[in-house]
């Protein structure tokens, strides 16, 4: 059964119907992508997945469980983590403490216990503060966890919102554009971060992207969505002669885009 | 992290203020200070004020010199003044000269606290005038009470200033109780109305005013067809008088100061209801901002003043002095100068039956003594007339004067002195 | 007046405009996220507030309609209200405009407003010297103008002061910290007038002109009032044409929106703010002597709790919205007039319902009554 | 001197005119009396050396910088002596200039000419006045050229850093506190009758400087033991001071409460809190309820109802310390629920307005408040018998709070509801993504902010004795808000400073009485602009307030070197 199982989904903001009746299944340990020109309702529906947005419409479960109504921390705690397109750290707070916040659903301890420093706390505390340094050696960042996550250089940022999303041992990462603004070096250790992921913490993941040499590589699956409606599904190789999305990626002028989808 | 040392200490420090406290008691000893009361002891001070030759006689004021009534606060300072520049230049007493040590009491409770600890820190500190509003003379009370410090007020009116149980709390000012009496009896009596309304301000003062006035009503078989309250700032008030017109009141009695009165005074002229109702406050709007702010609408509007029964010369020669000394008429500010320097020349009185030369030509003044003379104050002219305490500290001459407003100007109709 | 940004490159302002238009379209991420849970809880609120609306409805029914007041005094109650409304509305929209452009909350505005009110009475004494006041109606109208005029220019000065000094080396800063500055300038101003000009209030005197008002039975309005509430209304009228019509209004919204792709449109930002500062200030300098002429009193904390009413209002209405600052001073004029006497309660109790129903309707409508879904991404 | 002297002179002297016109103005000559013009001149070359300073383009004394600043001076000087010989010119013909400005009386404008107010009335005024005027300034001028020469000189030739000496700092807080011991014994006097007040500025400096002391030294054993020192400095300082002293740091810890709980609702979670006095008011009120039943005509009828005495206090101190704190606790749930999906300037409006309905509900539910007339004689904390109600044991117990309050909210910082707290601060909707609880942390928020609010309003009701509505204004607000972002936003060590800073100096400066709301607001508008950190950042604050951006785009990431299997991977290891 796929972890994720979202039919039908329709969000509509004033007139505009921003994603229409979108099915998308992902199945565990998997790399799903999804695609589209600008404005396609790629992000929106993310949004609608995390809880962000309330479709109109629609049925989303995860691991069998329906999401609509949840909120986004109720989401999280499900086990569905996510990054953003524009990269929204902590800024002030520290590499380290980003972590830490991302593991906010899966510590236990009170106020209470903070304030008379319990066993149990100190113990959770200690903990998260092993595991957030796990976290950072494994996206690569060990050593910079004391560092203000805002002077991180934009790259490590991009690693850093990944580590935070782990945080939170979800079972599915959903990565909005995790190479926009890369050069093709750090693309490449993006690239690989991704696998990792996938093949070492056996994690589910959903990506947005516009860089066609990236879902290429790595996706075992590709959707791609146009005007909000899903135009086409499948293998990548599949998708990608596909004459519909070559039109959508022509149409809406995407030459670029089209250049590298031949 | 680095925080958590920090806190350890404060943490340390706790559990420093939870031992037995003895132990810093050497700390203490350290410190008996020459001119200060021992701050570990009980806050007694000793019981003689010593003055060394060549220094003075310090009388503490407590003065709202910022707070919602600076003015008055300001006139009651330089009266103050003025009396001291008097009494050093007839001499002081053996050549001490007298000083008046002035301090803001913001007419607040707050502040209030703060200058009584001040004085009461002050081991030279032989009495005070003040404090000016009655919250402020609240915050002093307890604390002189407690340091032996007598005090004269001047100008708080609020009836619980004084009571049986305080030995140093006194004043020259009269009751509110008494101005709220003699108004309702005018009002009744004498402009024969019996359909009241009544407003205050929300302050301690005037609502406690509209209350002793509002019951005196009742009492005498009079109506109050309304109590309101409006608050210190506000500058619209047609929606509640909009409302007391409503009830056809012939007469508004407002408890507060002048810049609410004057525009109360105003404004109910064009209300429905209230184009023939008489206006009617009390010795906080008897001012000359008041007769500014409300221009016409104050003619033929009443204010109660609690009046000395001035004496004329000692008056004239007073008001010279403030104005050669400041520049300005006192009634320009505030209409209490008059008590104000009346509760100084109380206080010098009371000092130069008390104060008694040592051997080494010290000034030596008996703090309990001075208290017990204070209390015993009688006959003494002042420009608000013949002062007398009685048990309770009420030591204000004079008696309750209603005033008009005709051409721009106050002129006494009824009460004391007529 | 015009920037020589805007009038050289007539075609940059058209595609800021069409900028605008594309990010008002484009709903942002954290509106949305409010849209989503609005929409989980929106039953239970809508119940509450059907609820409280009944219990308030039983209570005017049987206590306040029951203290059996003449219809007059509804009416008159009701244009008390209005004229209140227009006086903080006068305030608001200052408050508004500067928080529209800079999205801050210009503490101090109150008090810019007590100075125009300041130099107003100045003039006016001025005036009352040469004796225009007691020539015939033309010179009392002309002197009446050139007060208002005064005050107006009182209030610019002490407002682009502000701006320049208190405010202009804040921008970009955490939003608290010019907020702290604008409540240190508010106390500067106020106590400074203290200190300089005493705490003795000022009184206006009213020519005859405008002296009384109009009466109908029972019923009566000052003409202070009338005026008042006409020339709130014109003002706002001439403020709404002048941010959504003009260029320079154009100009307004594109720092408002977003100050360095303003910059790089060729608009100068500096200039542009201080306008907005000029624009309110002489608002609210004109509000500052036409309520000397209304309540006749000026003192140097005058401006402080009309400012505070004024900014409630602006709230209420949703702030940065221009024709919702009317609408929430209006409605607050309205509630503090007639709200004591329909519930049957003390006038003393008037901000308690002004501030409570100040909350409630927030807790219905987070960004004020007429506040755009744009305004909650500023706030 | 050319062009660019006079024209920067200019410009500077009239800058300096419009400052003389406003210190004239609020009348402070007349508070100067004689030295009136010095101080006057004083002022203008402090003023000038700030201005001068800054402009580096200026060159040497003998240059366009002697050039600048002489102009400056003279022509502040010349216009200053225009100004004040119209005053007196009014003055002397009978001209009542007080009808306008306040302040021009013929004392204030004399003080100016060092003459007599008579003197000034008859218009015997000599030129030589006028020329002390202009002189004075344009010396000022000279003076400040000077100091800024000698500055560039100074600079230019670096003096050896004294690092041996760098630890002195670290014994100003003893010195100081010696400087205390010393100034109170009985063989010392110094400053006359100021002794006591320039005590307790010292009492103040040490305790301010500690903090800057313990924040300069590396965690480690010395920090230990300096920590050690100065709480017992801190513990014995109560006994060391008198009774003024003791009540001015009384009140100045219990707003060190105050500003630790408003610290966590702005400084910690982001949340504008303009009503906070709401929650001090009903910590004061509740106490007051149950130690002064007496004083609430209602409180009174009930407790005959029930047959119960009401002579006296209901309960202790100590026991009603946890009732208190509930109900401010539930009054912050009460003021969170409705405001949870209100953000920035809306929740400070309507906090504001909560702030003012409480408030006003103390002044006008007078059956249970007594109003205006307030609540009276309520009982001061007791232990065995023995009241702890004179102002040295109020100082200990607020210091105790102040410390309590200060380790609890330390605790915080550092835990999972800190860090949700800082998350929400930065970015709500991401932190609600990230799994954070926004109605739960945020009500957490207020209710432990307004909780010690609470416990400051019992102490403080206990200080007083007697409370107020008017004790609770929104000044009480600005006044908390103000000292927390003064010392330092989300900065515990700052709150203190922030406090000392904002109340307890103007008890020090009562001498200038009616300046001192001017001096504050000034105060606050400079810090605002020259250090809007505060004076002592907390870490993530400081970093919060640094200029966005940086080299962070300039620095590879680690993306560029990233081996294909970095750093091995622990956690895939484990979770297998």
């Amino acid at each position: 059964m796929a972890l994720l199982e979202a039919r039908r989904v329709t969000k509509v903001f004033g007139g505009l119907v921003a994603v229409s009746a979108v099915d998308l299944s992902v199945g565990e340990r998997t790399v799903a992508s999804l695609i589209g020109p600008n404005g396609a309702g790629k992000t929106t529906f993310f949004n609608c997945l995390t809880g962000l947005y309330r479709p109109e419409e629609g049925e989303i479960r995860f691991n069998g469980q329906p999401m609509i109504g949840l909120r986004p921390d109720q989401i999280v705690a499900a086990g569905m983590a996510r990054t953003y397109q524009n990269i929204r750290l902590f800024g002030s707070m520290t590499v380290l403490e980003n972590i830490l916040v991302g593991q906010h659903v899966r510590l236990r301890s009170t106020p209470l216990g903070a304030i008379f420093q319990t066993p149990f706390t100190r113990r959770e505390e200690e903990q998260a503060e092993r595991r957030a340094r796990e976290l950072l050696a494994f996206v690569g960042l060990s050593g910079k966890g004391d560092l203000t996550a805002r002077n991180l250089p934009y790259g490590d940022q991009r690693l850093l919102e990944v580590a935070r999303a782990l945080g939170s041992s979800p079972r599915m990462l959903l990565l909005d554009e995790p190479a926009a603004g890369m050069n093709p070096r750090e693309t490449d250790g993006m690239l690989r971060l991704i696998r990792r992921l996938r093949d070492e913490l056996e994690m589910t993941i959903l990506l947005i992207e516009h860089d066609m040499k990236v879902v290429m590589s790595i996706s075992d699956q590709v959707t791609v969505l146009d005007y909000g409606k899903k135009i086409a599904e499948g293998q990548p190789a599949a998708v990608r002669s596909d004459p519909l999305v070559i039109e959508a990626y022509l149409g809406s002028g995407m030459l670029e885009g089209h250049s590298k989808l031949t | 992290m680095r925080q958590k040392w920090q806190i350890a200490g404060l943490f340390l420090l706790l559990a420093g203020c939870a031992a037995p406290a003895p132990a810093p008691q050497t700390a203490a000893e350290v410190a008996p200070a020459a001119e200060e009361a021992a701050p570990a002891a009980e806050e007694a001070a000793s019981a003689q004020v010593v003055i060394a030759p060549g220094q003075t006689i310090r009388i503490g004021g407590s003065f709202a010199l910022t707070g919602p009534i600076p003015d008055p606060g300001k006139d009651i300072r330089q009266a103050a003044e003025i009396a001291v520049d008097e009494l050093n230049a007839a001499g002081g007493i053996d050549g001490f000269l007298f000083e008046l040590v002035a301090e803001d009491g913001a007419c607040s409770g707050d502040q209030g606290t703060v200058v009584g600890n001040k004085f009461a820190a002050d081991s030279t500190i032989v009495a005070v005038s003040g404090g000016t509003c009655s919250g402020e003379t609240f915050g002093l009370k307890p604390i002189l009470q407690r340091a032996r410090i007598p005090f004269v007020s001047p100008s708080a009116t609020n009836p619980d200033v004084v009571d049986a149980e305080c030995d140093v709390c006194n004043r020259v000012a009269l009751s509110d109780a008494l101005q709220g009496q003699v108004d309702a009896d005018f009002v009744f009596n004498q402009l024969g109305l019996r359909k009241v309304a009544v407003m205050h301000d929300n302050s301690d003062y005037g609502k406690g005013l509209a209350e002793i006035f509002q019951n005196a009503m009742v009492a005498l078989g009079g109506e109050a067809t309304a109590f309101e309250g409006v608050q210190v700032g506000d500058t619209d008030f047609r929606a509640a008088l909009a409302k007391i017109g409503a009830g056809q009141p012939e007469l508004i009695f407002f408890g507060g100061y002048s810049t609410e009165a004057a525009l109360i005074a105003q404004q109910m002229k064009e209300t429905a209801g209230l184009e023939n109702a008489r206006f009617m406050s009390d010795d906080g709007a008897y001012t000359q901002q008041y007769l500014q702010a409300a221009g016409a609408a104050a003619e033929g509007t009443y204010m109660s003043f609690v009046a000395g029964d001035a004496q004329a010369e000692k008056l004239a020669a007073f008001t010279e002095a403030y104005v050669a000394k400041f520049g300005v008429e006192p009634s320009q500010l505030g209409p209490f100068h008059g008590q104000s320097y009346d509760s100084i020349q109380l206080i010098a009185d009371a000092i130069r039956r008390v104060a008694q030369p040592d051997d080494s030509g010290n000034l030596v003044i008996d703090r309990e003594a001075l208290i017990a003379a204070i209390r015993s104050t009688a006959g003494l002219a002042g420009i608000t007339g013949t002062l007398t305490c009685d048990e309770l500290g009420e030591c204000g001459a004079g008696g309750v004067q209603i005033f008009t407003v005709e051409n721009g100007a106050f002129k006494q109709v009824a009460g004391f002195g007529m | 007046m015009q920037f020589a940004g805007m009038a050289l490159q007539p075609l940059k302002a058209v595609r800021i405009y069409c900028e605008i238009r594309v990010m008002v379209k484009t709903p942002s991420f954290p509106t949305l996220v409010r849209l989503r849970q609005a929409s989980a809880v929106r039953w239970w609120v809508r119940l509450l507030g059907v609820v409280l609306l009944l219990l308030l409805a039983w209570r005017v029914a049987v206590v306040g309609l029951a203290e059996g007041y003449p219809a007059s005094f509804w009416i008159s109650q009701t244009l008390n209200g209005l004229v209140l409304g227009g006086v903080y509305a006068l305030i608001a929209l200052g408050y508004t405009l500067v928080y529209g452009i800079l999205l801050m909350i210009n503490f101090a505005h109150g008090d810019v407003m007590m100075i125009g009110g300041f130099t107003g009475f100045f003039a006016l004494q001025l005036w009352i010297g040469v004796g225009w006041l007691d020539g015939s109606a033309l010179w009392v109208v002309l002197a009446l103008v050139l007060t208002v005029v005064a005050g107006m220019l009182g209030s610019v000065l002490a407002g682009i002061t502000l701006e320049r000094v208190a405010y202009r080396p804040l921008r970009g800063a955490p939003r608290l910290v010019p907020l702290i500055s604008a409540i240190g300038a508010s106390l500067f101003l106020q106590y400074s007038v203290l200190l300089i000009f005493g705490v003795t209030p000022r009184a206006y005197t009213r020519p005859a002109l405008i002296e009384g008002g109009f009466r109908a039975g029972d019923i009566f309005v000052p003409y202070t009032g009338i005026i008042i509430f006409i020339v709130s209304l014109l003002l706002m009228l001439a403020l709404y044409l002048i941010v959504q019509r003009s260029k320079l209004g154009r100009a307004m919204r594109a720092v408002a929106e977003d100050k360095s792709t303003a910059a790089l449109m060729g608009i100068n930002v500096d200039q542009v703010i201080v306008f907005t500062f000029i624009l309110g200030s002489a608002l609210a300098g004109a509000g500052g002597v036409l309520l000397g002429f209304h309540n006749t009193v000026v003192k140097f904390n005058s401006g402080f709790i009309p400012g505070l009413k004024a900014f409630t209002a602006a709230v209420l209405g949703g702030i940065g919205n221009i024709p919702g600052a009317m609408v929430g001073a209006l409605l607050l004029g309205l509630i503090e007039a007639l709200g004591p006497s329909a519930l049957g309660i003390p006038t003393e109790y008037k901000d308690i319902i002004a501030f409570s129903v100040l909350v409630l309707i927030l807790i219905f409508r987070p960004s004020g009554l007429l506040g755009e879904v744009l305004s909650e991404k500023k706030a | 001197m050319g062009m660019l002297a006079a024209r920067h002179g200019l410009r500077t002297g009239a800058l300096a005119f419009v400052l003389l016109t406003y210190l004239t103005l609020i009348g402070l000559p007349g508070r100067l009396a004689d030295l009136a013009m010095p101080v006057l001149a004083g002022v203008a070359a402090i003023f000038f050396w700030l201005v001068l300073r800054r402009n580096p383009q200026l060159g040497g004394i003998y240059g366009s910088l002697g050039g600048t600043a002489l102009w400056a001076g003279l022509l502040a000087g010349g216009f200053y002596a225009v100004l004040t010989a119209f005053f007196a010119g009014l003055l002397a013909n009978g001209v009542r200039v007080q009808l306008v400005f306040d302040k021009i009386v013929p004392q204030n404008l004399a003080a100016l000419y060092a003459v007599m107010p008579g003197a000034l009335l008859s218009g015997e005024l000599s030129p030589v006045g006028w020329l002390r005027q202009v002189g004075l300034l344009g010396l000022a001028g000279v003076a400040a050229a000077l100091l800024v020469a000698g500055e560039r000189w100074l600079r230019r030739r670096e003096l050896p850093p004294l690092a041996a000496l760098r630890w002195l700092p670290l014994l100003l807080p003893f010195v100081l506190l010696a400087a205390v011991i010393g100034l109170g014994s009985p063989a010392v006097t110094f400053g006359g009758n100021n002794q006591g007040t320039i005590r307790l500025l010292l009492a103040m400096l040490a305790v301010g400087s500690g903090i800057f002391a313990a924040r300069a030294v590396r965690p480690g054993g010395a920090r230990r033991v300096l920590w050690a020192l100065l709480a017992a400095a801190l513990v014995g300082l109560p006994f060391l001071l008198d009774q003024f002293q003791n009540s001015v740091m009384g009140i100045v810890f219990i707003f060190v409460m105050m500003g630790l709980g408003l610290n966590i609702v702005v400084g910690f979670a982001g949340l504008l809190d303009l009503g906070y006095v709401a929650f001090f008011a009903i910590g004061a009120y509740v106490y007051a309820f149950l130690a002064a039943p007496f004083s609430s005509p209602w409180l009174i009828a009930q407790l005959q109802g029930w047959g119960l005495p009401v002579s006296g206090p209901l309960v202790s101190f100590w026991l009603a310390l946890p009732l208190t704190m509930v109900a401010a606790g539930l009054g912050g749930l009460l003021l969170g629920i409705p405001v949870l999906r209100l953000r920035g300037d809306y929740l400070a409006i309507v906090t504001l307005g909560f702030g003012e309905i409480i408030r006003l509900f103390m002044l006008n539910l007078a059956e249970l408040t007594n109003g205006p007339r307030g609540l009276l004689n309520i009982a001061p904390p007791t232990v065995g018998g023995y009241s702890l109600g004179n102002p040295r044991d109020i100082f200990l117990l607020a210091l105790a709070g102040a410390a309590l309050i200060a380790l609890v909210a330390n605790r915080l910082d550092g835990s999972r509801l800190g860090r949700a707290w800082v998350a929400m601060r930065e970015d709500e909707d991401v932190a609600q993504a990230t799994g954070i609880h926004l109605v739960y942390t945020k009500l957490m928020a207020f209710a432990i902010g307004a909780l010690f609010a609470g416990l400051a309003g019992q102490l403080y009701a206990a200080r007083q004795t007697n409370i107020f509505p008017e004790n609770f204004s929104l000044f009480v607000s600005i006044d908390a808000l103000s000292l927390v972002i003064v010392g330092g936003m989300g900065s515990i060590p700052g709150v203190v400073l922030g406090a000392l800073a904002l109340k307890g100096l103007p008890e020090v400066l009562r001498g200038v009485d009616e300046y001192r709301i001017v001096t504050f607001a000034a105060l606050l508008v400079i810090m605002m602009i020259v250090r809007p950190q505060g004076i002592l950042p907390s870490l993530r604050r400081g970093r919060e307030l640094q200029e966005q951006g940086g080299s962070r785009a300039d620095q590879p990431s680690v993306l560029e070197t990233l081996p294909d299997n970095a750093g091995g991977s622990p956690l895939a290891q484990k979770e297998r």
